[in-house]
């Protein structure tokens, strides 16, 4: 039975991501602070931030970063609509990478050190977790023989039951894509202030702040993928939502205990961890279908 | 392999204070470090000379914010050895639980901006948590948080009721039992990959170069200047805090050892303490050279202060801990490091450049 | 002071060498200005007892520098050269005052306070 | 109010130098972050980049080879910037005010806001001062500023204390304004 979600329904969710990835980054705020016996500033705190930095004069060094800060919120808004229309994983996936590509063009294209590194770093990163990110998109082709979000909603079965493991590798993605440690290395406050974005100021800074809300949405949106329930709309919506919920704050406690590590130790565990167990998992679901197949 | 400079520093987050480490790297490798200090500096050594000897105390605690105590004691018993005076025994006690409780809070102090360093945020919030119970308990004694000004030239000013005594036994039990909680910190798998191996100097290393306090210690020298018995210490049972690590992981031990080991130096404070004045007064002109020299929170304080039987001093010469830790701090660095390192590095031997350039 | 020994230019640099020998740790220097000429004392120092080289020198005589025996005095001599404006070999000014700080503040004859304000 | 003058005022990011403090200044801002006194809460973020921040906390006085960094630092900080001077040194130049190497409170080199008192000043003070520039900020934005009779904002310290007397400032001169050109009076 294929489950196919309503036009107005995909048109309010993608406007709506922004604001859900805003919110879900003020709990963030707030929860952490919790954890570190403080108070914490309020859920709409990411908002007023951004707003803010809109009302400030520009100080920008070259106009390149300009064009390669709004390329890079374009790039993830195109995406976050096709994710919402159901559309090809793999082509979002190559839009993700596009605009990391324009966000560390942003960060080489002015001349200052911490901008460098921070360009560096964001590239080590992209060498951690895209191959993690392609195995678990492929290996969810394999199991849906397409790579159509809408063909998940076809499953006999939520793609957790199948694949869970490529799920625990996309853990290290989204550690690595909240910027949180162990892997916050590129935007590393106490390292190299705050990496790619140093020379951004005013409305462009704001406007990689809203291409954070993006990715939050969309990689959430991604591993909350594996949590659908075929044939049960409702059930869908809330077993996502709040696995998706669940996925932040393990990622929030994971932060929270421990420290930075090097960019080479990121690329070793990413490595190590990541693509082994998706390969295991891809594997062990071939072997159970041949077994189940031959007899 | 791209070649870049960055100049870390003076305006930096992970340091509240300006000093400038300009760093030739490849790709995020550093190839060489070049300390640039002279932005703090003041001149207290020259406003030393200008003011009355009893207002200097008040300078003196304002060479370190971090480290008043230490500062102060030297300062005065400099000036008490060139008077030919000694401070009563109650005020040697106090004066060594005040910079007991100095080391305490200094060293929770760092230990809260490595997790910072290294992006540890929930370790720096608790340690910096924990942390505030001690300054209370200073407020409590001597009427601030951060400035104490409890050295008098001759003792101290203010005496400690038993009240306070007790009081000052509770916090250490509480400080005691809430750094427990977090001891587990340094079994950490995160914060032993990024301090272990990191900054090495070497024994050897060490004394060519002059390190003092944690830095020497973490690298087995045994150099404490409290054995040498100054103010209460001589009466105090504890031995120096000597580990071999000779890494950023070695200077954690250290402090984290040191630690408890003032807690243990001000309960024993607390029950030796004598009954008494606590201030000589004094006319005597100060005459002569002396040196006196305090183990602070970050090593070996040396000053050096030389009077010439006038209301005045002549020269007053400050050597402080850190000052003595840059050139050691360079070879580590020189040695090739990260970039991510850097911090790490520099904050094991707990810089506190105020005092560096005063 | 106890344990001090006089030196002169010429016999700096083979005390020096004694205490190095002797393993002393070089903590620190002090300049004085002593009206007509100017004193460096070296303190050496192993555990608890100290030990001190005193120098004295005429304003304009340039001293040898001990950094090459102690690395730990690079940092020393520069700040004694920059505060006093005496002459050490090989150690140039400019570690801890700017390009608009008075210079050699610390002698008796500089003015207390900078003149700018 | 808009909703961007409301925002300003619920998102101050700080930039802190210590021009040439003596580090107990220093440690309390970095005070104010740890649980105990908690500046998240009013949405006061520590950011180390000047191009970041809203508000300037100079702690400590100017001396020679930092005036240029401070003046740099305040350049790069994009407008609406608010300058708040903590401490006896970042005020006046406190207890070092006749060392040689000192030229006096941060007002010397950028345009002061709001001044902090206090050797060191308490987290709480630190905390009113930036409440109270955040006021300033949102008068100005409602074209209501006046320089107040008293002269420039003085934070009260220590609880219980006296508020300074009006009279002492009568004569002082008037605050520089939010976005008036940075009084160098050495030049």
């Amino acid at each position: 039975m294929n489950f196919q979600p309503s036009i107005l329904f995909s048109i309010l969710l993608s406007i709506a991501a922004p604001f859900i990835g805003m919110l879900i980054l003020g709990f963030d705020r707030k929860i952490t602070a919790r954890m570190q016996n403080r108070v914490g500033p309020p859920i709409l705190q990411p908002f007023y931030d951004v707003v803010k930095l809109f009302g400030k004069s520009e100080l920008m060094v070259k106009k390149a970063q300009i064009l390669f800060a709004l390329m890079f919120v374009g790039t993830l808004l195109l995406s976050t609509v096709l994710l919402c229309f159901g559309g090809d994983l793999l082509v979002i996936f190559f839009l993700i990478s596009t605009g990391m590509i324009f966000y560390t063009l942003g960060a080489y294209s002015v001349k200052s050190g911490f901008s460098f590194i921070g360009g560096n770093r964001e590239l080590y990163q992209m060498l951690a977790y895209e191959p993690i990110f392609m195995l678990t998109v492929f290996s969810v082709g394999l199991i849906t023989k397409s790579f159509r979000v809408d063909q998940i909603f076809g499953l006999e079965v939520p793609l957790v039951a199948i694949i869970p493991l490529p799920l625990v590798s996309m853990m290290i993605v989204f550690l690595i894509k909240m910027q949180k440690s162990p892997f916050d290395i590129s935007t590393a406050h106490t390292e190299i202030i705050s990496g790619p974005m140093i020379e951004y100021s005013g409305g462009y800074l704001a406007l990689l702040k809203i291409a954070h809300w993006y990715e939050i949405f969309l990689v959430i949106g991604i591993m909350s993928l594996f949590f659908v329930v075929p044939g049960n709309p409702v059930l869908t919506v809330v077993s996502m939502a709040a696995a998706g919920l669940a996925i932040y704050f393990v990622s929030i406690i994971i932060d929270n205990v421990t420290a930075r590590v090097h960019w080479n130790t990121m690329l070793r565990l990413s490595a190590a961890i990541g693509i082994t167990l998706i390969v295991v998992n891809v594997a062990i679901v071939y072997i159970v279908a041949y077994i189940a197949g031959g007899a | 392999m791209v070649k870049s400079t960055i100049t870390f520093g003076p305006q930096h987050p992970v340091f509240p204070e300006p000093i400038q480490f300009i760093l030739k790297v490849v790709d995020e490798k550093v190839v060489l470090a070049e300390p640039q200090i002279g932005y703090v500096h003041r001149g207290i050594e020259k406003a030393f000379e200008l003011n009355d000897p009893k207002d200097n105390i008040f300078l003196a605690e304002r060479i370190c914010g971090i480290c008043p105590a230490p500062h102060t004691t030297a300062y005065v018993r400099g000036v008490e050895s060139l008077m030919g005076i000694e401070a009563p025994p109650r005020a040697k006690y106090i004066r060594t639980i005040m910079n007991e409780l100095n080391r305490i809070h200094s060293h929770i102090l760092w230990a809260g901006l490595l997790g910072d360093a290294i992006g540890f945020e929930s370790y720096f919030m608790q340690t910096w948590n924990y942390r505030e119970k001690v300054l209370d308990a200073i407020e409590k004694i001597s009427g601030h948080r951060v400035t104490y000004a409890m050295n008098a030239i001759g003792g101290v000013r203010r005496d400690m009721t038993n009240e306070q005594l007790r009081g000052l036994e509770k916090t250490m039990d509480y400080v005691e039992s809430s750094l427990e909680n977090i001891e587990d910190v340094m079994k950490d798998y995160t914060i032993k990959k990024r301090t272990q191996g990191i900054g090495i100097l070497t024994e050897e290393e060490a004394r060519r170069d002059g390190a003092v306090g944690p830095t020497a210690r973490a690298s087995g020298i045994s150099q404490d200047l409290r054995t040498s018995g100054y103010d209460a210490y001589g009466d105090l049972k504890f031995e120096p805090v000597v580990v071999n690590n000779c890494d950023s992981y070695g200077r954690f031990a250290v402090r984290w050892q040191e630690l408890k080991q003032s807690i243990d130096l001000i309960r024993q404070c607390i029950v030796k303490m004598p009954s008494g004045e606590i201030l000589t007064k004094s006319n005597n002109p100060m005459n002569g050279e002396a040196i006196s020299r305090v183990e602070a929170p970050r090593g070996e304080l040396f000053y050096y202060i030389k009077g010439n039987g006038s209301k005045k001093l002549e020269r007053v010469k400050v050597r402080t801990p850190t000052f003595a830790n840059i050139i050691p701090t360079v070879t580590m660095l020189s040695k090739g490091c990260q970039v991510a390192d850097v911090s790490v590095i520099v904050l094991s031997m707990d810089p506190c450049i105020s005092c560096t350039e005063r | 002071m106890q344990n001090e020994i006089q030196v002169n230019s010429a016999t700096l640099i083979g005390e020096t060498l004694k205490m190095l020998e002797a393993k002393m740790r070089f903590a620190t220097a002090t300049c004085l200005d002593i009206g007509d000429h100017f004193e460096i004392i070296y303190h050496f120092d192993n555990g608890n007892e100290m030990k001190h080289l005193r120098l004295s020198f005429k304003d304009g005589e340039e001293v040898p520098s001990i950094r090459a025996l102690y690395a730990c005095a690079r940092f020393i001599e520069s700040e004694i050269v920059d505060l006093f404006g005496v002459k050490i070999s090989g150690v140039s000014a400019g570690l801890l005052l700017g390009s608009d700080s008075p210079v050699a503040p610390m002698r008796k004859s500089a003015p207390a306070k900078s003149e700018v304000n | 109010m808009g909703i961007v003058e409301k925002s300003r005022l619920k998102s101050p990011w700080i930039l802190h130098y210590d021009c040439s403090s003596c580090n107990g200044c220093d440690i309390e801002i970095l005070a104010c972050l740890t649980p105990y006194y908690d500046i998240e809460r009013f949405g006061i973020l520590s950011k180390g980049n000047p191009k970041h921040s809203d508000v300037l906390l100079v702690t400590g006085g100017v001396n020679h080879r930092n005036k240029t960094v401070l003046k740099n630092l305040y350049d790069q900080m994009p407008a609406p910037k608010v300058v708040i001077a903590i401490g006896a040194c970042g005020s006046t130049g406190g207890i070092f005010h006749n060392c040689y190497n000192i030229l006096g409170g941060a007002d010397k080199i950028v345009p002061v806001d709001v001044y902090v008192p206090g050797c060191p000043p308490r987290p709480e003070a630190i905390i009113d001062g930036v409440v109270k520039a955040l006021d300033k900020l949102k008068h100005l934005q409602n074209g209501t500023w006046k320089e107040p009779e008293t002269g420039p904002i003085v934070v009260e310290t220590a609880v219980g204390a006296k508020p300074a007397p009006a009279a002492k400032y009568a004569n002082a001169a008037p605050a520089p304004t939010l976005n008036s050109q940075p009084t160098n009076k050495e030049a």
